[in-house]
Protein backbone atom coordinates (compact mmCIF):
# COMPACT_ATOMS: atom_id res chain seq x y z
CA UNK A 1 0.00 0.00 0.00
CA UNK A 2 1.73 3.38 -0.90
CA UNK A 3 0.69 5.98 1.63
CA UNK A 4 0.89 9.75 0.76
CA UNK A 5 1.20 12.66 2.98
CA UNK A 6 0.17 16.29 1.59
CA UNK A 7 1.38 19.62 2.67
CA UNK A 8 3.30 20.36 6.12
CA UNK A 9 2.23 16.53 7.12
CA UNK A 10 5.13 15.51 4.67
CA UNK A 11 7.42 18.10 6.50
CA UNK A 12 6.11 16.82 10.58
CA UNK A 13 6.67 13.31 8.88
CA UNK A 14 9.90 13.63 7.02
CA UNK A 15 8.77 12.22 3.67
CA UNK A 16 5.86 12.59 1.20
CA UNK A 17 5.38 8.73 0.94
CA UNK A 18 5.81 5.51 1.84
CA UNK A 19 5.21 1.63 0.82
CA UNK A 20 3.96 0.01 3.67
CA UNK A 21 2.53 -3.79 4.74
CA UNK A 22 -0.70 -3.20 6.68
CA UNK A 23 -1.14 -6.04 9.52
CA UNK A 24 -4.35 -7.97 9.39
CA UNK A 25 -6.08 -6.25 12.33
CA UNK A 26 -5.82 -2.92 10.34
CA UNK A 27 -8.30 -2.77 8.22
CA UNK A 28 -10.42 1.03 8.19
CA UNK A 29 -9.18 4.30 7.78
CA UNK A 30 -9.39 5.07 11.24
CA UNK A 31 -7.41 1.77 12.53
CA UNK A 32 -4.51 2.90 10.04
CA UNK A 33 -4.67 6.40 11.69
CA UNK A 34 -3.69 4.50 14.83
CA UNK A 35 -1.43 2.29 14.25
CA UNK A 36 0.52 4.41 12.22
CA UNK A 37 0.81 7.02 14.49
CA UNK A 38 1.77 4.86 16.83
CA UNK A 39 5.07 3.52 15.34
CA UNK A 40 7.24 6.33 15.69
CA UNK A 41 7.13 10.33 16.08
CA UNK A 42 6.08 12.40 13.86
CA UNK A 43 3.04 10.67 12.89
CA UNK A 44 0.98 11.97 15.80
CA UNK A 45 -1.09 14.61 13.36
CA UNK A 46 -2.44 11.36 11.92
CA UNK A 47 -4.78 10.99 14.45
CA UNK A 48 -6.18 14.98 14.31
CA UNK A 49 -10.04 14.44 12.92
CA UNK A 50 -9.31 17.89 10.61
CA UNK A 51 -6.58 15.27 8.29
CA UNK A 52 -8.97 13.75 5.74
CA UNK A 53 -8.33 10.31 4.03
CA UNK A 54 -8.67 9.69 0.74
CA UNK A 55 -8.23 5.74 -0.44
CA UNK A 56 -7.58 5.28 -4.12
CA UNK A 57 -8.31 8.68 -4.90
CA UNK A 58 -11.70 9.24 -3.30
CA UNK A 59 -12.60 10.96 0.06
CA UNK A 60 -13.52 8.30 3.14
CA UNK A 61 -14.40 8.06 6.80
CA UNK A 62 -12.56 6.45 9.36
CA UNK A 63 -15.14 3.50 9.17
CA UNK A 64 -14.29 2.75 5.14
CA UNK A 65 -12.50 -0.47 4.57
CA UNK A 66 -9.24 0.01 3.44
CA UNK A 67 -7.45 -2.97 3.66
CA UNK A 68 -7.39 -3.30 -0.10
CA UNK A 69 -6.53 -0.26 -1.22
CA UNK A 70 -3.65 0.41 -3.55
CA UNK A 71 -2.75 4.30 -2.12
CA UNK A 72 -4.10 6.14 0.78
CA UNK A 73 -3.65 9.91 1.11
CA UNK A 74 -3.14 12.05 4.09
CA UNK A 75 -4.62 15.14 3.56
CA UNK A 76 -4.38 18.35 6.09
CA UNK A 77 -7.08 20.99 5.47
CA UNK A 78 -6.11 22.89 2.34
CA UNK A 79 -4.27 26.47 2.24
CA UNK A 80 -5.87 28.24 -0.55
CA UNK A 81 -4.95 28.62 -4.24
CA UNK B 1 -11.96 22.23 -23.94
CA UNK B 2 -10.77 22.50 -20.63
CA UNK B 3 -11.74 24.63 -18.38
CA UNK B 4 -9.87 23.27 -15.08
CA UNK B 5 -5.66 23.26 -15.93
CA UNK B 6 -3.35 22.40 -13.27
CA UNK B 7 0.36 22.42 -13.67
CA UNK B 8 3.21 23.60 -12.44
CA UNK B 9 3.98 25.63 -15.99
CA UNK B 10 4.40 29.05 -15.66
CA UNK B 11 1.39 31.11 -17.03
CA UNK B 12 1.18 33.44 -19.11
CA UNK B 13 -2.37 35.67 -18.09
CA UNK B 14 -3.07 37.42 -21.41
CA UNK B 15 -2.33 34.18 -23.45
CA UNK B 16 -4.97 32.60 -21.32
CA UNK B 17 -7.45 35.69 -21.99
CA UNK B 18 -6.95 35.97 -25.72
CA UNK B 19 -7.95 32.64 -26.09
CA UNK B 20 -10.76 32.69 -23.83
CA UNK B 21 -11.71 35.89 -25.07
CA UNK B 22 -11.56 34.37 -28.80
CA UNK B 23 -14.11 31.33 -28.15
CA UNK B 24 -16.24 33.95 -25.96
CA UNK B 25 -16.22 36.81 -28.70
CA UNK B 26 -20.44 37.70 -28.49
CA UNK B 27 -20.61 37.23 -25.05
CA UNK B 28 -20.54 41.33 -24.10
CA UNK B 29 -18.66 40.28 -20.83
CA UNK B 30 -15.39 38.85 -19.72
CA UNK B 31 -13.87 39.32 -16.56
CA UNK B 32 -10.33 37.98 -15.66
CA UNK B 33 -8.76 37.19 -12.43
CA UNK B 34 -5.11 37.28 -11.86
CA UNK B 35 -3.55 36.03 -8.64
CA UNK B 36 0.13 36.77 -8.29
CA UNK B 37 2.71 35.68 -5.53
CA UNK B 38 2.95 39.20 -3.37
CA UNK B 39 6.73 40.31 -2.96
CA UNK B 40 6.01 40.70 1.09
CA UNK B 41 4.40 38.75 4.30
CA UNK B 42 3.67 39.09 7.36
CA UNK B 43 6.50 36.50 7.71
CA UNK B 44 8.87 39.18 5.63
CA UNK B 45 10.42 39.16 2.04
CA UNK B 46 8.73 36.14 -0.07
CA UNK B 47 11.00 34.28 -2.47
CA UNK B 48 8.65 32.12 -3.64
CA UNK B 49 5.56 30.00 -2.63
CA UNK B 50 5.12 26.06 -3.15
CA UNK B 51 2.06 25.13 -4.12
CA UNK B 52 1.05 21.20 -3.72
CA UNK B 53 -2.20 19.66 -5.35
CA UNK B 54 -3.66 16.20 -5.47
CA UNK B 55 -3.21 14.53 -8.66
CA UNK B 56 -6.63 13.93 -8.90
CA UNK B 57 -9.18 15.25 -5.90
CA UNK B 58 -7.98 18.66 -6.90
CA UNK B 59 -9.15 18.49 -10.17
CA UNK B 60 -12.43 16.72 -9.42
CA UNK B 61 -13.33 18.87 -6.75
CA UNK B 62 -12.90 22.20 -8.63
CA UNK B 63 -14.95 20.70 -11.59
CA UNK B 64 -18.07 19.36 -9.09
CA UNK B 65 -18.17 23.03 -7.28
CA UNK B 66 -18.31 24.86 -10.12
CA UNK B 67 -20.27 22.85 -12.67
CA UNK B 68 -23.09 22.27 -9.61
CA UNK B 69 -22.86 26.53 -8.64
CA UNK B 70 -25.92 28.36 -9.64
CA UNK B 71 -23.51 31.12 -9.81
CA UNK B 72 -21.38 29.79 -12.75
CA UNK B 73 -24.63 28.50 -14.11
CA UNK B 74 -25.20 32.73 -15.19
CA UNK B 75 -21.88 32.02 -16.56
CA UNK B 76 -21.85 31.10 -20.95
CA UNK B 77 -18.14 29.85 -20.38
CA UNK B 78 -15.10 30.15 -17.72
CA UNK B 79 -11.40 28.44 -16.79
CA UNK B 80 -9.54 28.32 -14.01
CA UNK B 81 -5.48 28.02 -14.72
CA UNK B 82 -4.47 27.41 -11.39
CA UNK B 83 0.39 26.61 -11.04
CA UNK B 84 1.95 24.42 -8.58
CA UNK B 85 5.25 23.64 -7.80
CA UNK B 86 7.91 26.71 -6.40
CA UNK B 87 6.05 30.11 -7.87
CA UNK B 88 8.83 32.98 -7.98
CA UNK B 89 7.21 35.92 -6.07
CA UNK B 90 5.83 38.38 -8.89
CA UNK B 91 4.67 35.42 -10.79
CA UNK B 92 1.17 33.98 -11.73
CA UNK B 93 -0.68 31.40 -9.16
CA UNK B 94 -4.05 31.38 -10.84
CA UNK B 95 -5.83 32.76 -13.69
CA UNK B 96 -9.66 32.60 -13.71
CA UNK B 97 -12.00 33.95 -16.70
CA UNK B 98 -15.48 34.49 -16.38
CA UNK B 99 -18.09 35.12 -19.59
CA UNK B 100 -21.71 36.49 -19.33
CA UNK B 101 -24.17 38.07 -21.66
CA UNK B 102 -23.72 40.77 -18.77
CA UNK B 103 -21.42 42.33 -16.63
CA UNK B 104 -22.76 41.10 -13.40
CA UNK B 105 -23.16 37.65 -13.82
CA UNK B 106 -19.15 37.63 -15.29
CA UNK B 107 -18.06 39.91 -11.93
CA UNK B 108 -20.09 37.35 -9.86
CA UNK B 109 -18.70 34.39 -11.95
CA UNK B 110 -14.72 34.90 -11.02
CA UNK B 111 -15.23 36.30 -7.47
CA UNK B 112 -17.08 33.33 -6.83
CA UNK B 113 -14.42 31.06 -8.41
CA UNK B 114 -11.77 33.26 -6.41
CA UNK B 115 -13.25 32.81 -3.04
CA UNK B 116 -13.63 28.72 -3.83
CA UNK B 117 -10.65 28.23 -4.41
CA UNK B 118 -9.18 30.28 -1.86
CA UNK B 119 -10.87 28.23 0.95
CA UNK B 120 -11.96 24.96 -0.30
CA UNK B 121 -9.48 24.05 -3.35
CA UNK B 122 -7.80 21.31 -2.32
CA UNK B 123 -4.20 23.03 -2.04
CA UNK B 124 -1.56 23.43 0.32
CA UNK B 125 0.85 26.26 0.15
CA UNK B 126 3.98 27.33 1.91
CA UNK B 127 5.29 30.24 2.09
CA UNK B 128 9.04 30.50 1.53
CA UNK B 129 10.66 34.05 2.81
CA UNK B 130 14.17 34.50 3.46
CA UNK B 131 14.36 33.96 6.83
CA UNK B 132 11.25 31.67 7.31
CA UNK B 133 9.07 29.85 5.79
CA UNK B 134 5.92 28.15 6.89
CA UNK B 135 2.75 26.42 5.62
CA UNK B 136 -0.27 28.40 5.12
CA UNK B 137 -4.12 28.93 5.76
CA UNK B 138 -6.79 30.80 4.44
CA UNK B 139 -7.56 34.06 6.37
CA UNK B 140 -10.45 34.56 8.43
CA UNK B 141 -11.64 36.89 5.32
CA UNK B 142 -10.95 34.10 3.12
CA UNK B 143 -13.56 32.31 4.57
CA UNK B 144 -16.04 35.08 4.99
CA UNK B 145 -16.05 36.23 1.36
CA UNK B 146 -16.40 32.50 0.44
CA UNK B 147 -19.79 32.08 2.56
CA UNK B 148 -21.23 35.13 0.74
CA UNK B 149 -22.30 32.72 -1.96
CA UNK B 150 -23.69 30.19 0.81
CA UNK B 151 -27.05 31.44 0.08
CA UNK B 152 -26.90 32.66 -3.70
CA UNK B 153 -29.57 32.18 -6.36
CA UNK B 154 -31.97 30.32 -3.78
CA UNK C 1 1.15 56.76 -17.50
CA UNK C 2 -1.70 57.07 -19.06
CA UNK C 3 -4.30 55.66 -17.10
CA UNK C 4 -7.63 56.42 -19.69
CA UNK C 5 -7.30 56.70 -22.96
CA UNK C 6 -10.24 56.93 -25.21
CA UNK C 7 -9.89 56.38 -28.85
CA UNK C 8 -11.68 54.48 -32.30
CA UNK C 9 -8.55 52.37 -32.35
CA UNK C 10 -9.23 48.44 -32.25
CA UNK C 11 -8.87 46.96 -28.29
CA UNK C 12 -6.60 44.05 -28.16
CA UNK C 13 -7.57 42.90 -24.17
CA UNK C 14 -4.70 40.44 -24.26
CA UNK C 15 -2.17 43.03 -25.02
CA UNK C 16 -3.15 45.45 -22.68
CA UNK C 17 -3.51 43.31 -19.54
CA UNK C 18 -0.20 42.33 -20.57
CA UNK C 19 1.13 45.57 -20.51
CA UNK C 20 -0.92 46.14 -17.24
CA UNK C 21 0.40 43.31 -15.23
CA UNK C 22 3.86 43.91 -16.40
CA UNK C 23 3.68 47.21 -14.52
CA UNK C 24 1.59 45.64 -11.74
CA UNK C 25 4.06 42.54 -11.11
CA UNK C 26 3.63 41.78 -7.37
CA UNK C 27 0.57 43.24 -6.56
CA UNK C 28 -0.94 40.17 -5.54
CA UNK C 29 -4.69 40.75 -7.02
CA UNK C 30 -5.09 42.35 -10.67
CA UNK C 31 -8.75 42.36 -12.49
CA UNK C 32 -9.84 43.05 -15.91
CA UNK C 33 -13.20 43.17 -17.30
CA UNK C 34 -13.50 43.50 -21.49
CA UNK C 35 -17.29 44.29 -22.60
CA UNK C 36 -18.12 43.43 -26.42
CA UNK C 37 -20.24 44.63 -28.68
CA UNK C 38 -22.89 41.40 -28.18
CA UNK C 39 -24.75 40.26 -31.63
CA UNK C 40 -27.90 40.12 -30.88
CA UNK C 41 -30.45 42.69 -28.71
CA UNK C 42 -34.19 43.62 -28.38
CA UNK C 43 -33.87 45.64 -31.70
CA UNK C 44 -32.77 42.41 -33.09
CA UNK C 45 -29.46 41.12 -35.13
CA UNK C 46 -26.84 43.89 -34.15
CA UNK C 47 -23.83 45.29 -37.04
CA UNK C 48 -22.26 47.64 -34.96
CA UNK C 49 -22.46 50.10 -32.06
CA UNK C 50 -21.61 53.56 -32.73
CA UNK C 51 -20.19 55.48 -29.64
CA UNK C 52 -19.14 59.33 -29.42
CA UNK C 53 -17.03 60.81 -27.13
CA UNK C 54 -16.68 64.40 -26.45
CA UNK C 55 -13.38 65.46 -26.91
CA UNK C 56 -12.45 66.74 -23.90
CA UNK C 57 -15.34 66.39 -20.89
CA UNK C 58 -15.25 62.68 -21.63
CA UNK C 59 -11.68 61.79 -20.40
CA UNK C 60 -11.76 64.51 -17.68
CA UNK C 61 -15.22 63.22 -16.61
CA UNK C 62 -13.63 60.03 -15.66
CA UNK C 63 -10.61 61.26 -14.41
CA UNK C 64 -12.13 63.15 -11.74
CA UNK C 65 -14.87 60.73 -10.62
CA UNK C 66 -11.86 58.12 -10.30
CA UNK C 67 -9.55 60.24 -8.51
CA UNK C 68 -11.76 61.03 -6.00
CA UNK C 69 -13.14 57.35 -5.28
CA UNK C 70 -12.65 55.81 -2.20
CA UNK C 71 -13.34 52.69 -3.87
CA UNK C 72 -10.47 53.19 -6.30
CA UNK C 73 -8.13 54.57 -3.39
CA UNK C 74 -7.80 50.72 -2.21
CA UNK C 75 -6.26 50.16 -5.44
CA UNK C 76 -2.78 50.29 -6.60
CA UNK C 77 -3.50 51.30 -10.32
CA UNK C 78 -6.24 51.24 -13.08
CA UNK C 79 -6.46 51.05 -16.47
CA UNK C 80 -9.48 52.62 -18.70
CA UNK C 81 -9.43 51.53 -22.78
CA UNK C 82 -12.48 52.67 -24.54
CA UNK C 83 -13.17 52.38 -27.74
CA UNK C 84 -15.26 55.28 -29.62
CA UNK C 85 -16.83 55.52 -33.33
CA UNK C 86 -18.19 52.68 -35.36
CA UNK C 87 -17.42 49.12 -33.67
CA UNK C 88 -18.41 45.99 -35.10
CA UNK C 89 -20.29 43.21 -33.24
CA UNK C 90 -17.97 40.93 -31.18
CA UNK C 91 -15.38 43.66 -30.88
CA UNK C 92 -14.22 45.11 -27.47
CA UNK C 93 -15.27 48.46 -27.11
CA UNK C 94 -14.29 48.90 -23.14
CA UNK C 95 -11.28 47.06 -21.18
CA UNK C 96 -10.79 48.23 -17.41
CA UNK C 97 -8.22 46.95 -15.00
CA UNK C 98 -7.88 47.06 -11.38
CA UNK C 99 -4.56 46.07 -9.60
CA UNK C 100 -4.54 45.66 -5.62
CA UNK C 101 -2.61 43.76 -3.00
CA UNK C 102 -6.08 41.96 -2.02
CA UNK C 103 -7.88 40.49 -4.36
CA UNK C 104 -11.70 41.99 -2.95
CA UNK C 105 -10.32 45.34 -3.51
CA UNK C 106 -9.19 44.79 -7.09
CA UNK C 107 -13.00 42.78 -7.83
CA UNK C 108 -14.51 46.34 -6.31
CA UNK C 109 -12.15 48.76 -8.57
CA UNK C 110 -13.15 46.99 -11.61
CA UNK C 111 -16.42 46.50 -10.67
CA UNK C 112 -16.99 50.57 -10.14
CA UNK C 113 -15.62 51.72 -12.85
CA UNK C 114 -17.79 49.65 -14.99
CA UNK C 115 -20.74 50.78 -13.20
CA UNK C 116 -19.54 54.50 -13.60
CA UNK C 117 -19.06 53.70 -17.37
CA UNK C 118 -22.10 52.72 -18.05
CA UNK C 119 -24.19 54.92 -16.17
CA UNK C 120 -22.66 58.47 -16.14
CA UNK C 121 -19.32 58.31 -18.22
CA UNK C 122 -20.43 60.96 -21.33
CA UNK C 123 -20.97 58.66 -24.12
CA UNK C 124 -23.74 58.16 -26.73
CA UNK C 125 -24.50 55.14 -28.16
CA UNK C 126 -26.50 54.30 -31.27
CA UNK C 127 -27.32 50.69 -31.81
CA UNK C 128 -27.39 49.82 -35.78
CA UNK C 129 -28.94 46.38 -36.08
CA UNK C 130 -29.99 44.76 -39.50
CA UNK C 131 -33.69 46.76 -39.89
CA UNK C 132 -33.20 49.30 -37.12
CA UNK C 133 -31.10 52.02 -35.38
CA UNK C 134 -32.03 53.57 -32.13
CA UNK C 135 -29.73 55.94 -29.58
CA UNK C 136 -29.23 53.80 -26.37
CA UNK C 137 -29.47 54.77 -22.90
CA UNK C 138 -28.37 52.76 -19.57
CA UNK C 139 -30.94 50.10 -18.35
CA UNK C 140 -32.44 50.50 -14.48
CA UNK C 141 -29.94 47.49 -14.08
CA UNK C 142 -27.02 49.97 -14.82
CA UNK C 143 -28.46 52.54 -12.55
CA UNK C 144 -29.05 50.07 -9.91
CA UNK C 145 -25.30 48.47 -9.84
CA UNK C 146 -24.12 52.58 -9.94
CA UNK C 147 -25.74 53.58 -7.22
CA UNK C 148 -24.52 50.36 -5.04
CA UNK C 149 -21.54 52.31 -4.72
CA UNK C 150 -22.97 55.66 -3.00
CA UNK C 151 -22.41 55.39 0.67
CA UNK C 152 -19.15 52.90 0.15
CA UNK C 153 -16.34 53.82 2.56
CA UNK C 154 -18.57 56.39 4.35
CA UNK D 1 -19.65 80.27 -32.31
CA UNK D 2 -19.11 76.79 -33.43
CA UNK D 3 -21.93 74.74 -31.70
CA UNK D 4 -21.83 70.89 -31.44
CA UNK D 5 -25.07 68.47 -31.33
CA UNK D 6 -24.21 65.20 -29.78
CA UNK D 7 -25.47 61.83 -29.76
CA UNK D 8 -29.62 61.98 -30.80
CA UNK D 9 -29.61 65.34 -31.57
CA UNK D 10 -27.19 65.55 -33.95
CA UNK D 11 -29.84 63.05 -35.90
CA UNK D 12 -32.81 65.25 -35.08
CA UNK D 13 -31.35 68.45 -36.07
CA UNK D 14 -29.32 67.04 -38.92
CA UNK D 15 -26.52 68.15 -38.59
CA UNK D 16 -23.25 67.79 -35.56
CA UNK D 17 -21.96 70.97 -36.18
CA UNK D 18 -22.63 74.17 -37.39
CA UNK D 19 -21.22 77.95 -36.88
CA UNK D 20 -23.59 81.14 -36.13
CA UNK D 21 -23.39 84.59 -35.57
CA UNK D 22 -25.31 85.22 -31.98
CA UNK D 23 -27.74 88.44 -31.88
CA UNK D 24 -26.77 90.88 -29.21
CA UNK D 25 -29.85 90.33 -26.99
CA UNK D 26 -28.69 86.78 -26.59
CA UNK D 27 -26.08 86.14 -23.92
CA UNK D 28 -26.51 83.05 -21.83
CA UNK D 29 -26.91 79.74 -22.32
CA UNK D 30 -30.34 79.28 -21.65
CA UNK D 31 -31.53 82.13 -24.50
CA UNK D 32 -29.42 80.58 -26.53
CA UNK D 33 -31.81 77.24 -26.19
CA UNK D 34 -34.81 79.11 -26.56
CA UNK D 35 -33.01 81.25 -29.79
CA UNK D 36 -31.94 78.19 -31.54
CA UNK D 37 -35.37 76.13 -30.98
CA UNK D 38 -37.68 78.84 -32.35
CA UNK D 39 -35.23 79.45 -35.48
CA UNK D 40 -36.45 76.28 -37.45
CA UNK D 41 -37.47 72.32 -36.34
CA UNK D 42 -35.87 69.90 -35.32
CA UNK D 43 -34.49 71.90 -32.50
CA UNK D 44 -37.17 72.35 -29.79
CA UNK D 45 -35.36 69.23 -28.09
CA UNK D 46 -32.78 72.05 -26.73
CA UNK D 47 -34.98 73.47 -24.49
CA UNK D 48 -35.45 69.98 -22.67
CA UNK D 49 -33.30 70.63 -19.18
CA UNK D 50 -32.39 66.97 -19.43
CA UNK D 51 -29.97 68.47 -22.36
CA UNK D 52 -26.90 69.88 -20.57
CA UNK D 53 -24.47 72.24 -22.30
CA UNK D 54 -20.92 73.13 -21.90
CA UNK D 55 -19.18 76.36 -22.79
CA UNK D 56 -15.49 76.27 -24.26
CA UNK D 57 -15.31 72.42 -22.86
CA UNK D 58 -16.92 73.13 -19.48
CA UNK D 59 -20.67 72.72 -18.10
CA UNK D 60 -22.54 75.62 -17.57
CA UNK D 61 -25.78 76.34 -16.03
CA UNK D 62 -28.51 78.37 -18.19
CA UNK D 63 -27.83 81.49 -16.18
CA UNK D 64 -23.98 81.35 -17.45
CA UNK D 65 -22.91 84.48 -19.93
CA UNK D 66 -21.85 82.35 -23.26
CA UNK D 67 -21.81 85.17 -25.11
CA UNK D 68 -17.90 85.16 -25.59
CA UNK D 69 -17.95 81.50 -25.68
CA UNK D 70 -15.88 80.08 -29.10
CA UNK D 71 -17.72 76.89 -28.61
CA UNK D 72 -20.72 75.55 -27.37
CA UNK D 73 -22.00 72.12 -26.96
CA UNK D 74 -25.48 70.47 -26.69
CA UNK D 75 -25.09 67.31 -24.44
CA UNK D 76 -28.09 65.24 -24.25
CA UNK D 77 -28.22 62.32 -21.36
CA UNK D 78 -25.37 60.42 -22.08
CA UNK D 79 -25.82 56.64 -22.97
CA UNK D 80 -23.54 54.67 -21.03
CA UNK D 81 -20.28 53.11 -22.30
Amino acid sequence: MLISYYGRLADSIGMAQEECALPGGIATAGALRGWLAERRGGYADLTDAKIRIAADDRFVEDVADIANAAQIAFLPPVGGG
Amino acid sequence: MQRIRISPDPIDPAAELEAFTRKSAGSGAIVSFTGQVRSSSPGGKVVKLHLQSHPVLTQSAICDAFTDSPVLSSATDWRVVHRTGDIPAGETIVLVAAAADHRRAAFEAADFMMDYLKTEAIFWKKEICEQTSAWIEPRAQDYADRSRWDNHGR
